[in-house]
Protein backbone atom coordinates (compact mmCIF):
# COMPACT_ATOMS: atom_id res chain seq x y z
CA UNK A 1 0.00 0.00 0.00
CA UNK A 2 1.95 3.34 -1.18
CA UNK A 3 1.67 6.46 -0.16
CA UNK A 4 3.41 9.39 -1.56
CA UNK A 5 3.48 12.95 -0.57
CA UNK A 6 5.47 15.64 -2.17
CA UNK A 7 5.85 19.33 -1.70
CA UNK A 8 8.09 21.02 -3.31
CA UNK A 9 8.33 24.70 -5.16
CA UNK A 10 9.05 23.21 -8.88
CA UNK A 11 6.48 22.33 -11.31
CA UNK A 12 5.59 18.77 -11.37
CA UNK A 13 5.42 16.77 -14.58
CA UNK A 14 1.68 15.33 -14.63
CA UNK A 15 2.68 13.44 -17.58
CA UNK A 16 4.46 11.44 -15.89
CA UNK A 17 3.11 11.45 -12.64
CA UNK A 18 0.31 10.44 -14.31
CA UNK A 19 1.98 7.74 -16.64
CA UNK A 20 4.38 5.86 -13.83
CA UNK A 21 1.82 6.06 -10.80
CA UNK A 22 0.40 2.70 -9.99
CA UNK A 23 1.79 1.39 -12.95
CA UNK A 24 2.58 -2.42 -13.19
CA UNK A 25 -0.17 -3.03 -10.73
CA UNK A 26 -2.18 -5.71 -11.79
CA UNK A 27 -4.50 -5.80 -9.11
CA UNK A 28 -5.73 -2.31 -8.85
CA UNK A 29 -8.54 -1.85 -11.84
CA UNK A 30 -9.48 1.85 -11.14
CA UNK A 31 -6.90 4.83 -11.11
CA UNK A 32 -8.09 8.56 -10.87
CA UNK A 33 -6.34 11.52 -10.86
CA UNK A 34 -7.41 15.16 -10.02
CA UNK A 35 -5.14 18.09 -11.06
CA UNK A 36 -5.90 21.79 -9.64
CA UNK A 37 -4.76 24.60 -12.03
CA UNK A 38 -4.24 28.05 -11.46
CA UNK A 39 -7.28 29.47 -13.09
CA UNK A 40 -8.14 32.98 -15.03
CA UNK A 41 -11.59 33.20 -15.49
CA UNK A 42 -11.27 37.13 -16.19
CA UNK A 43 -8.05 36.90 -18.11
CA UNK A 44 -6.98 39.26 -15.82
CA UNK A 45 -4.40 37.58 -13.39
CA UNK A 46 -1.10 37.93 -13.24
CA UNK A 47 0.33 35.31 -11.01
CA UNK A 48 -0.41 33.56 -7.83
CA UNK A 49 1.60 32.60 -5.22
CA UNK A 50 0.98 29.92 -2.58
CA UNK A 51 2.54 29.85 0.76
CA UNK A 52 2.57 27.23 3.37
CA UNK A 53 3.72 25.82 6.44
CA UNK A 54 7.02 23.49 6.09
CA UNK A 55 6.56 20.71 8.11
CA UNK A 56 3.16 21.02 9.21
CA UNK A 57 2.21 20.75 5.69
CA UNK A 58 3.84 16.89 5.04
CA UNK A 59 2.16 15.89 8.60
CA UNK A 60 -1.34 16.70 7.27
CA UNK A 61 -0.79 15.75 4.03
CA UNK A 62 -0.03 12.37 4.61
CA UNK A 63 -2.18 12.31 7.46
CA UNK A 64 -5.21 12.62 4.66
CA UNK A 65 -3.68 10.31 2.56
CA UNK A 66 -3.67 7.85 5.52
CA UNK A 67 -7.17 8.40 6.68
CA UNK A 68 -8.34 7.94 2.93
CA UNK A 69 -6.27 4.44 2.73
CA UNK A 70 -7.69 3.75 6.01
CA UNK A 71 -11.90 4.19 4.77
CA UNK A 72 -11.29 2.37 0.88
CA UNK A 73 -9.48 0.13 -0.98
CA UNK A 74 -6.75 1.70 -2.24
CA UNK A 75 -3.78 0.37 -3.23
CA UNK A 76 -1.81 3.11 -4.44
CA UNK A 77 -2.29 6.96 -2.77
CA UNK A 78 -0.07 10.09 -4.23
CA UNK A 79 -0.35 13.43 -3.39
CA UNK A 80 1.74 16.48 -4.69
CA UNK A 81 1.11 19.80 -4.15
CA UNK A 82 3.26 23.24 -4.88
CA UNK A 83 3.92 26.42 -3.25
CA UNK A 84 5.57 29.46 -4.23
CA UNK A 85 4.56 31.43 -7.52
CA UNK A 86 2.64 30.18 -10.36
CA UNK A 87 1.35 31.50 -13.32
CA UNK A 88 -2.17 30.95 -15.06
CA UNK A 89 -2.36 28.02 -16.35
CA UNK A 90 0.18 26.02 -14.20
CA UNK A 91 -1.06 23.00 -12.41
CA UNK A 92 -0.94 24.04 -8.76
CA UNK A 93 -0.98 19.85 -7.50
CA UNK A 94 -2.65 16.77 -8.02
CA UNK A 95 -4.15 13.46 -6.07
CA UNK A 96 -4.23 9.92 -7.28
CA UNK A 97 -5.80 7.27 -6.49
CA UNK A 98 -5.47 3.15 -7.53
CA UNK A 99 -8.34 0.44 -6.13
CA UNK A 100 -9.95 -2.27 -7.20
CA UNK A 101 -13.25 -0.81 -7.71
CA UNK A 102 -13.72 2.47 -9.60
CA UNK A 103 -16.20 3.62 -6.61
CA UNK A 104 -13.40 3.79 -4.19
CA UNK A 105 -10.69 5.28 -6.19
CA UNK A 106 -13.42 8.30 -7.30
CA UNK A 107 -14.14 8.59 -3.51
CA UNK A 108 -10.58 8.21 -2.47
CA UNK A 109 -9.54 11.34 -4.22
CA UNK A 110 -12.98 13.75 -3.97
CA UNK A 111 -11.86 12.66 -0.15
CA UNK A 112 -8.08 13.76 -0.26
CA UNK A 113 -9.54 16.65 -2.21
CA UNK A 114 -11.55 18.00 0.21
CA UNK A 115 -9.42 17.50 3.37
CA UNK A 116 -6.72 19.05 1.16
CA UNK A 117 -8.59 22.49 0.56
CA UNK A 118 -9.37 22.83 3.91
CA UNK A 119 -7.07 20.97 6.15
CA UNK A 120 -3.97 21.59 4.91
CA UNK A 121 -1.84 24.68 5.40
CA UNK A 122 -1.66 26.17 2.04
CA UNK A 123 -2.61 29.71 1.25
CA UNK A 124 -3.60 31.44 -1.73
CA UNK A 125 -2.22 35.05 -2.90
CA UNK A 126 -3.42 36.57 -6.26
CA UNK A 127 -2.24 39.42 -8.33
CA UNK A 128 -4.33 41.06 -10.69
CA UNK A 129 -3.70 44.65 -11.76
CA UNK A 130 -0.75 44.85 -9.62
CA UNK A 131 -2.85 44.40 -6.32
CA UNK A 132 -2.37 41.88 -4.59
CA UNK A 133 -5.07 39.57 -2.33
CA UNK A 134 -5.58 36.57 -0.33
CA UNK A 135 -7.93 34.10 -1.59
CA UNK A 136 -11.00 34.01 1.15
CA UNK A 137 -12.19 30.18 1.94
CA UNK A 138 -15.35 29.27 0.56
CA UNK A 139 -18.17 28.59 3.11
CA UNK A 140 -18.45 25.49 0.61
CA UNK A 141 -15.37 24.14 0.75
CA UNK A 142 -15.56 23.78 4.62
CA UNK A 143 -19.27 22.46 4.22
CA UNK A 144 -17.70 20.21 1.72
CA UNK A 145 -16.17 18.15 5.00
CA UNK A 146 -19.49 17.24 5.98
CA UNK A 147 -19.92 14.45 3.83
CA UNK A 148 -17.44 12.38 4.86
CA UNK B 1 9.11 30.02 25.35
CA UNK B 2 7.12 28.93 22.66
CA UNK B 3 7.75 29.96 19.16
CA UNK B 4 4.92 31.63 17.28
CA UNK B 5 4.44 31.27 14.42
CA UNK B 6 1.91 33.04 11.46
CA UNK B 7 0.91 32.96 7.97
CA UNK B 8 -0.51 34.48 4.94
CA UNK B 9 -2.66 37.97 6.23
CA UNK B 10 -1.79 37.31 10.00
CA UNK B 11 1.55 37.49 9.06
CA UNK B 12 1.20 40.31 6.99
CA UNK B 13 -0.30 42.16 9.74
CA UNK B 14 1.64 41.20 12.73
CA UNK B 15 4.87 41.66 10.73
CA UNK B 16 6.70 38.71 10.58
CA UNK B 17 6.50 35.46 10.09
CA UNK B 18 7.87 34.00 13.66
CA UNK B 19 8.66 35.19 17.10
CA UNK B 20 9.67 33.72 20.44
CA UNK B 21 6.99 34.88 23.18
CA UNK B 22 7.72 33.97 26.94
CA UNK B 23 4.36 33.98 28.32
CA UNK B 24 2.48 32.18 31.58
CA UNK B 25 -0.53 31.74 29.59
CA UNK B 26 -2.06 28.24 30.09
CA UNK B 27 -3.74 28.31 26.72
CA UNK B 28 -3.96 29.12 23.34
CA UNK B 29 -6.62 31.52 24.23
CA UNK B 30 -5.49 33.59 27.09
CA UNK B 31 -2.08 34.14 24.66
CA UNK B 32 -3.98 35.29 22.22
CA UNK B 33 -5.19 37.66 24.93
CA UNK B 34 -1.65 38.48 26.37
CA UNK B 35 -0.54 39.19 22.57
CA UNK B 36 -3.81 41.95 21.63
CA UNK B 37 -3.03 43.81 24.94
CA UNK B 38 0.58 44.26 23.89
CA UNK B 39 1.02 45.82 20.54
CA UNK B 40 -1.85 47.18 17.85
CA UNK B 41 -0.64 45.07 15.57
CA UNK B 42 -1.57 41.99 17.47
CA UNK B 43 -5.14 43.76 18.25
CA UNK B 44 -5.52 43.79 14.23
CA UNK B 45 -4.30 40.24 13.26
CA UNK B 46 -6.60 39.03 16.44
CA UNK B 47 -9.49 40.75 16.13
CA UNK B 48 -11.91 38.27 14.92
CA UNK B 49 -10.87 34.81 16.34
CA UNK B 50 -13.37 32.78 14.14
CA UNK B 51 -11.53 34.19 10.96
CA UNK B 52 -8.67 31.95 12.10
CA UNK B 53 -7.26 29.27 12.93
CA UNK B 54 -4.71 27.66 15.02
CA UNK B 55 -2.28 24.93 15.18
CA UNK B 56 -0.25 23.34 17.93
CA UNK B 57 2.73 21.49 17.46
CA UNK B 58 1.66 21.19 13.75
CA UNK B 59 -1.71 20.16 14.68
CA UNK B 60 -4.50 21.73 13.72
CA UNK B 61 -6.53 22.73 17.37
CA UNK B 62 -8.73 25.12 19.06
CA UNK B 63 -8.23 27.72 20.98
CA UNK B 64 -8.99 25.84 24.42
CA UNK B 65 -6.21 23.97 23.66
CA UNK B 66 -3.87 23.61 26.65
CA UNK B 67 0.02 25.29 26.42
CA UNK B 68 1.87 22.68 28.45
CA UNK B 69 4.91 21.08 26.42
CA UNK B 70 3.86 23.08 23.65
CA UNK B 71 6.76 23.75 21.56
CA UNK B 72 5.27 25.49 18.59
CA UNK B 73 1.82 27.34 17.95
CA UNK B 74 1.08 29.04 14.47
CA UNK B 75 -1.61 31.22 13.78
CA UNK B 76 -3.41 31.45 10.04
CA UNK B 77 -6.87 32.15 8.07
CA UNK B 78 -8.65 29.81 6.50
CA UNK B 79 -6.68 27.41 4.32
CA UNK B 80 -7.18 28.00 0.49
CA UNK B 81 -5.10 25.01 -0.85
CA UNK B 82 -6.06 22.55 -3.67
CA UNK C 1 -16.15 23.01 -25.34
CA UNK C 2 -13.92 20.61 -26.96
CA UNK C 3 -14.98 16.81 -26.92
CA UNK C 4 -12.90 14.14 -28.12
CA UNK C 5 -14.05 10.33 -27.90
CA UNK C 6 -11.17 7.74 -29.95
CA UNK C 7 -12.07 4.19 -30.36
CA UNK C 8 -9.30 2.02 -31.17
CA UNK C 9 -7.15 -1.01 -30.85
CA UNK C 10 -4.12 0.28 -30.21
CA UNK C 11 -3.03 1.08 -26.48
CA UNK C 12 -2.66 4.81 -26.03
CA UNK C 13 -0.15 7.30 -24.35
CA UNK C 14 -1.88 7.48 -20.81
CA UNK C 15 0.93 10.19 -19.74
CA UNK C 16 1.06 12.46 -23.03
CA UNK C 17 -2.89 12.02 -23.11
CA UNK C 18 -3.12 13.50 -19.23
CA UNK C 19 -0.38 15.80 -20.08
CA UNK C 20 -1.93 17.55 -23.14
CA UNK C 21 -5.61 17.43 -21.98
CA UNK C 22 -6.95 20.96 -21.42
CA UNK C 23 -3.46 22.16 -21.58
CA UNK C 24 -3.20 25.94 -22.34
CA UNK C 25 -6.79 26.40 -20.65
CA UNK C 26 -6.74 29.07 -18.20
CA UNK C 27 -10.41 29.08 -17.66
CA UNK C 28 -10.23 25.32 -15.58
CA UNK C 29 -9.14 25.07 -12.58
CA UNK C 30 -9.65 21.46 -11.93
CA UNK C 31 -9.36 18.62 -13.85
CA UNK C 32 -9.82 14.81 -13.50
CA UNK C 33 -9.00 11.58 -15.26
CA UNK C 34 -10.13 7.84 -14.77
CA UNK C 35 -8.08 4.70 -16.13
CA UNK C 36 -9.10 1.54 -16.62
CA UNK C 37 -7.02 -1.34 -15.92
CA UNK C 38 -7.07 -4.70 -17.18
CA UNK C 39 -7.20 -5.92 -13.51
CA UNK C 40 -6.15 -9.47 -12.52
CA UNK C 41 -6.73 -10.04 -8.73
CA UNK C 42 -5.99 -13.81 -8.94
CA UNK C 43 -2.90 -14.11 -10.72
CA UNK C 44 -4.39 -16.15 -13.11
CA UNK C 45 -5.36 -14.24 -16.09
CA UNK C 46 -4.13 -14.50 -19.27
CA UNK C 47 -5.36 -11.89 -20.71
CA UNK C 48 -8.72 -10.37 -21.75
CA UNK C 49 -10.24 -9.62 -25.14
CA UNK C 50 -12.81 -6.62 -25.45
CA UNK C 51 -15.32 -6.63 -28.63
CA UNK C 52 -17.28 -3.83 -29.20
CA UNK C 53 -19.90 -2.92 -32.18
CA UNK C 54 -18.11 -0.66 -34.51
CA UNK C 55 -20.59 2.42 -35.39
CA UNK C 56 -22.67 2.10 -32.29
CA UNK C 57 -19.72 2.47 -29.90
CA UNK C 58 -18.30 5.90 -31.42
CA UNK C 59 -21.89 7.21 -31.43
CA UNK C 60 -23.10 5.99 -28.02
CA UNK C 61 -19.60 7.89 -26.45
CA UNK C 62 -20.51 10.84 -27.79
CA UNK C 63 -24.10 10.98 -26.82
CA UNK C 64 -23.08 10.22 -23.29
CA UNK C 65 -20.28 12.74 -23.63
CA UNK C 66 -22.45 15.06 -25.29
CA UNK C 67 -24.92 14.60 -21.86
CA UNK C 68 -22.33 15.16 -19.76
CA UNK C 69 -21.36 18.57 -20.66
CA UNK C 70 -25.08 19.32 -21.04
CA UNK C 71 -25.08 18.40 -17.22
CA UNK C 72 -22.11 20.23 -15.92
CA UNK C 73 -19.93 23.45 -16.93
CA UNK C 74 -17.00 20.76 -19.01
CA UNK C 75 -14.63 23.14 -21.20
CA UNK C 76 -13.14 19.83 -22.58
CA UNK C 77 -13.94 15.72 -22.23
CA UNK C 78 -12.10 13.39 -23.40
CA UNK C 79 -13.05 9.43 -23.79
CA UNK C 80 -10.85 6.79 -24.73
CA UNK C 81 -11.89 3.79 -25.26
CA UNK C 82 -10.12 0.24 -26.47
CA UNK C 83 -11.14 -3.04 -28.41
CA UNK C 84 -9.61 -6.33 -29.15
CA UNK C 85 -6.67 -8.39 -27.03
CA UNK C 86 -5.51 -6.93 -23.78
CA UNK C 87 -2.71 -7.98 -21.68
CA UNK C 88 -2.90 -8.12 -17.48
CA UNK C 89 -2.17 -4.73 -16.46
CA UNK C 90 -2.87 -2.46 -19.98
CA UNK C 91 -4.62 -0.13 -20.02
CA UNK C 92 -8.21 0.12 -21.71
CA UNK C 93 -9.83 2.87 -21.29
CA UNK C 94 -9.61 6.74 -19.69
CA UNK C 95 -11.72 9.31 -19.28
CA UNK C 96 -11.45 13.01 -18.68
CA UNK C 97 -13.06 16.14 -18.03
CA UNK C 98 -12.49 19.97 -17.44
CA UNK C 99 -14.40 22.41 -15.24
CA UNK C 100 -13.83 25.88 -13.49
CA UNK C 101 -15.10 23.55 -10.21
CA UNK C 102 -13.84 20.59 -9.29
CA UNK C 103 -17.19 19.04 -7.93
CA UNK C 104 -18.31 19.74 -11.48
CA UNK C 105 -15.11 17.79 -13.01
CA UNK C 106 -15.34 14.76 -10.54
CA UNK C 107 -19.26 14.09 -10.71
CA UNK C 108 -18.93 14.70 -14.52
CA UNK C 109 -16.37 11.73 -14.77
CA UNK C 110 -18.29 9.58 -12.40
CA UNK C 111 -21.54 9.63 -14.49
CA UNK C 112 -19.05 9.05 -17.90
CA UNK C 113 -18.05 6.00 -15.80
CA UNK C 114 -21.30 4.65 -14.75
CA UNK C 115 -22.90 4.95 -17.98
CA UNK C 116 -20.23 4.01 -20.72
CA UNK C 117 -19.96 1.04 -18.23
CA UNK C 118 -23.25 0.00 -18.66
CA UNK C 119 -25.00 1.58 -22.15
CA UNK C 120 -21.72 1.94 -24.31
CA UNK C 121 -21.46 -1.94 -26.62
CA UNK C 122 -18.21 -3.11 -25.33
CA UNK C 123 -17.58 -6.75 -24.26
CA UNK C 124 -15.25 -8.04 -22.05
CA UNK C 125 -13.45 -11.85 -22.40
CA UNK C 126 -11.42 -13.52 -19.98
CA UNK C 127 -9.09 -15.69 -20.52
CA UNK C 128 -7.84 -18.30 -17.54
CA UNK C 129 -5.73 -21.31 -17.65
CA UNK C 130 -6.79 -21.42 -21.52
CA UNK C 131 -10.55 -21.44 -20.93
CA UNK C 132 -12.34 -17.91 -22.03
CA UNK C 133 -15.46 -16.63 -20.12
CA UNK C 134 -17.57 -13.66 -21.00
CA UNK C 135 -17.68 -11.06 -17.79
CA UNK C 136 -21.06 -10.83 -16.67
CA UNK C 137 -22.72 -7.45 -16.01
CA UNK C 138 -22.85 -6.52 -12.65
CA UNK C 139 -26.10 -4.86 -10.74
CA UNK C 140 -24.57 -2.38 -9.35
CA UNK C 141 -23.19 -0.77 -12.40
CA UNK C 142 -26.77 -0.80 -13.49
CA UNK C 143 -28.04 0.58 -10.29
CA UNK C 144 -25.53 3.11 -10.37
CA UNK C 145 -27.60 4.67 -13.25
CA UNK C 146 -29.98 5.64 -10.83
CA UNK C 147 -28.02 8.17 -8.97
CA UNK C 148 -27.92 10.38 -12.26
CA UNK D 1 -34.51 -6.64 -45.70
CA UNK D 2 -32.61 -5.96 -42.14
CA UNK D 3 -29.32 -5.86 -41.10
CA UNK D 4 -29.20 -8.71 -37.81
CA UNK D 5 -26.06 -8.17 -36.28
CA UNK D 6 -24.88 -10.26 -32.73
CA UNK D 7 -22.07 -9.38 -30.32
CA UNK D 8 -20.69 -11.60 -27.31
CA UNK D 9 -21.71 -14.72 -26.45
CA UNK D 10 -25.08 -14.62 -28.99
CA UNK D 11 -22.82 -14.14 -31.76
CA UNK D 12 -20.60 -17.44 -30.56
CA UNK D 13 -24.27 -19.09 -29.89
CA UNK D 14 -25.71 -18.26 -33.18
CA UNK D 15 -22.49 -18.77 -34.57
CA UNK D 16 -22.29 -15.74 -37.10
CA UNK D 17 -22.07 -12.08 -36.66
CA UNK D 18 -24.02 -10.24 -39.13
CA UNK D 19 -27.04 -11.85 -41.45
CA UNK D 20 -29.56 -10.37 -43.49
CA UNK D 21 -32.96 -10.90 -42.69
CA UNK D 22 -36.08 -10.85 -44.55
CA UNK D 23 -39.52 -10.47 -42.49
CA UNK D 24 -42.52 -9.40 -41.63
CA UNK D 25 -42.38 -8.81 -38.20
CA UNK D 26 -43.27 -5.29 -36.98
CA UNK D 27 -41.62 -5.28 -33.53
CA UNK D 28 -38.38 -6.41 -32.62
CA UNK D 29 -40.26 -9.30 -30.31
CA UNK D 30 -41.99 -10.63 -33.53
CA UNK D 31 -38.63 -10.67 -34.92
CA UNK D 32 -36.95 -12.38 -32.01
CA UNK D 33 -40.51 -14.95 -32.08
CA UNK D 34 -39.75 -15.45 -35.67
CA UNK D 35 -35.96 -16.30 -35.40
CA UNK D 36 -36.74 -18.78 -32.61
CA UNK D 37 -38.65 -20.91 -34.56
CA UNK D 38 -36.15 -21.05 -37.33
CA UNK D 39 -33.45 -23.24 -35.59
CA UNK D 40 -32.08 -24.35 -32.21
CA UNK D 41 -29.20 -22.43 -32.07
CA UNK D 42 -31.51 -18.75 -32.26
CA UNK D 43 -33.73 -21.02 -29.51
CA UNK D 44 -30.56 -20.86 -27.33
CA UNK D 45 -29.51 -17.63 -28.07
CA UNK D 46 -32.85 -16.30 -27.44
CA UNK D 47 -34.18 -18.34 -24.32
CA UNK D 48 -34.11 -15.82 -22.38
CA UNK D 49 -34.79 -12.33 -23.30
CA UNK D 50 -34.32 -10.41 -20.06
CA UNK D 51 -30.35 -11.51 -20.03
CA UNK D 52 -30.60 -9.72 -23.93
CA UNK D 53 -30.49 -5.87 -25.11
CA UNK D 54 -31.28 -4.51 -28.86
CA UNK D 55 -29.91 -1.85 -30.40
CA UNK D 56 -31.94 -0.35 -33.03
CA UNK D 57 -29.85 1.34 -36.04
CA UNK D 58 -27.16 1.85 -33.70
CA UNK D 59 -29.47 3.40 -30.69
CA UNK D 60 -30.32 1.07 -27.33
CA UNK D 61 -33.88 0.14 -27.84
CA UNK D 62 -36.57 -2.16 -26.32
CA UNK D 63 -37.98 -5.28 -27.49
CA UNK D 64 -41.31 -3.80 -28.52
CA UNK D 65 -39.66 -1.13 -30.77
CA UNK D 66 -41.35 -1.02 -34.23
CA UNK D 67 -39.53 -2.57 -36.97
CA UNK D 68 -40.66 -0.30 -40.05
CA UNK D 69 -37.96 1.36 -41.89
CA UNK D 70 -35.49 0.05 -39.53
CA UNK D 71 -32.38 -1.16 -41.39
CA UNK D 72 -30.00 -2.21 -38.65
CA UNK D 73 -30.64 -4.30 -35.24
CA UNK D 74 -28.05 -5.70 -32.74
CA UNK D 75 -28.62 -8.36 -30.08
CA UNK D 76 -26.19 -8.91 -27.41
CA UNK D 77 -25.52 -9.11 -23.71
CA UNK D 78 -25.32 -6.39 -21.18
CA UNK D 79 -22.24 -4.34 -21.85
CA UNK D 80 -19.41 -4.48 -19.77
CA UNK D 81 -16.84 -2.14 -21.03
CA UNK D 82 -14.78 0.56 -18.68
Amino acid sequence: MALRVVVQQEPFDFGAEAEGFAAGRHDLGAVVTFTGVVRDVAGTLEGMEIEHYPGMTEKALTKIAEEAQARWSLGEVLVIHRHGPMAPGERIMMVATASPHRQDAFEAAEFLMDYLKSRAPFWKKERSAGDTAWVAARDEDEAALDRW
Amino acid sequence: MIDVLYFAWVRERIGLPKERVESQATTVRELVEELRAREERYEAAFADLSALRVAVDQELADFDAPLAGVRELAFFPPMTGG
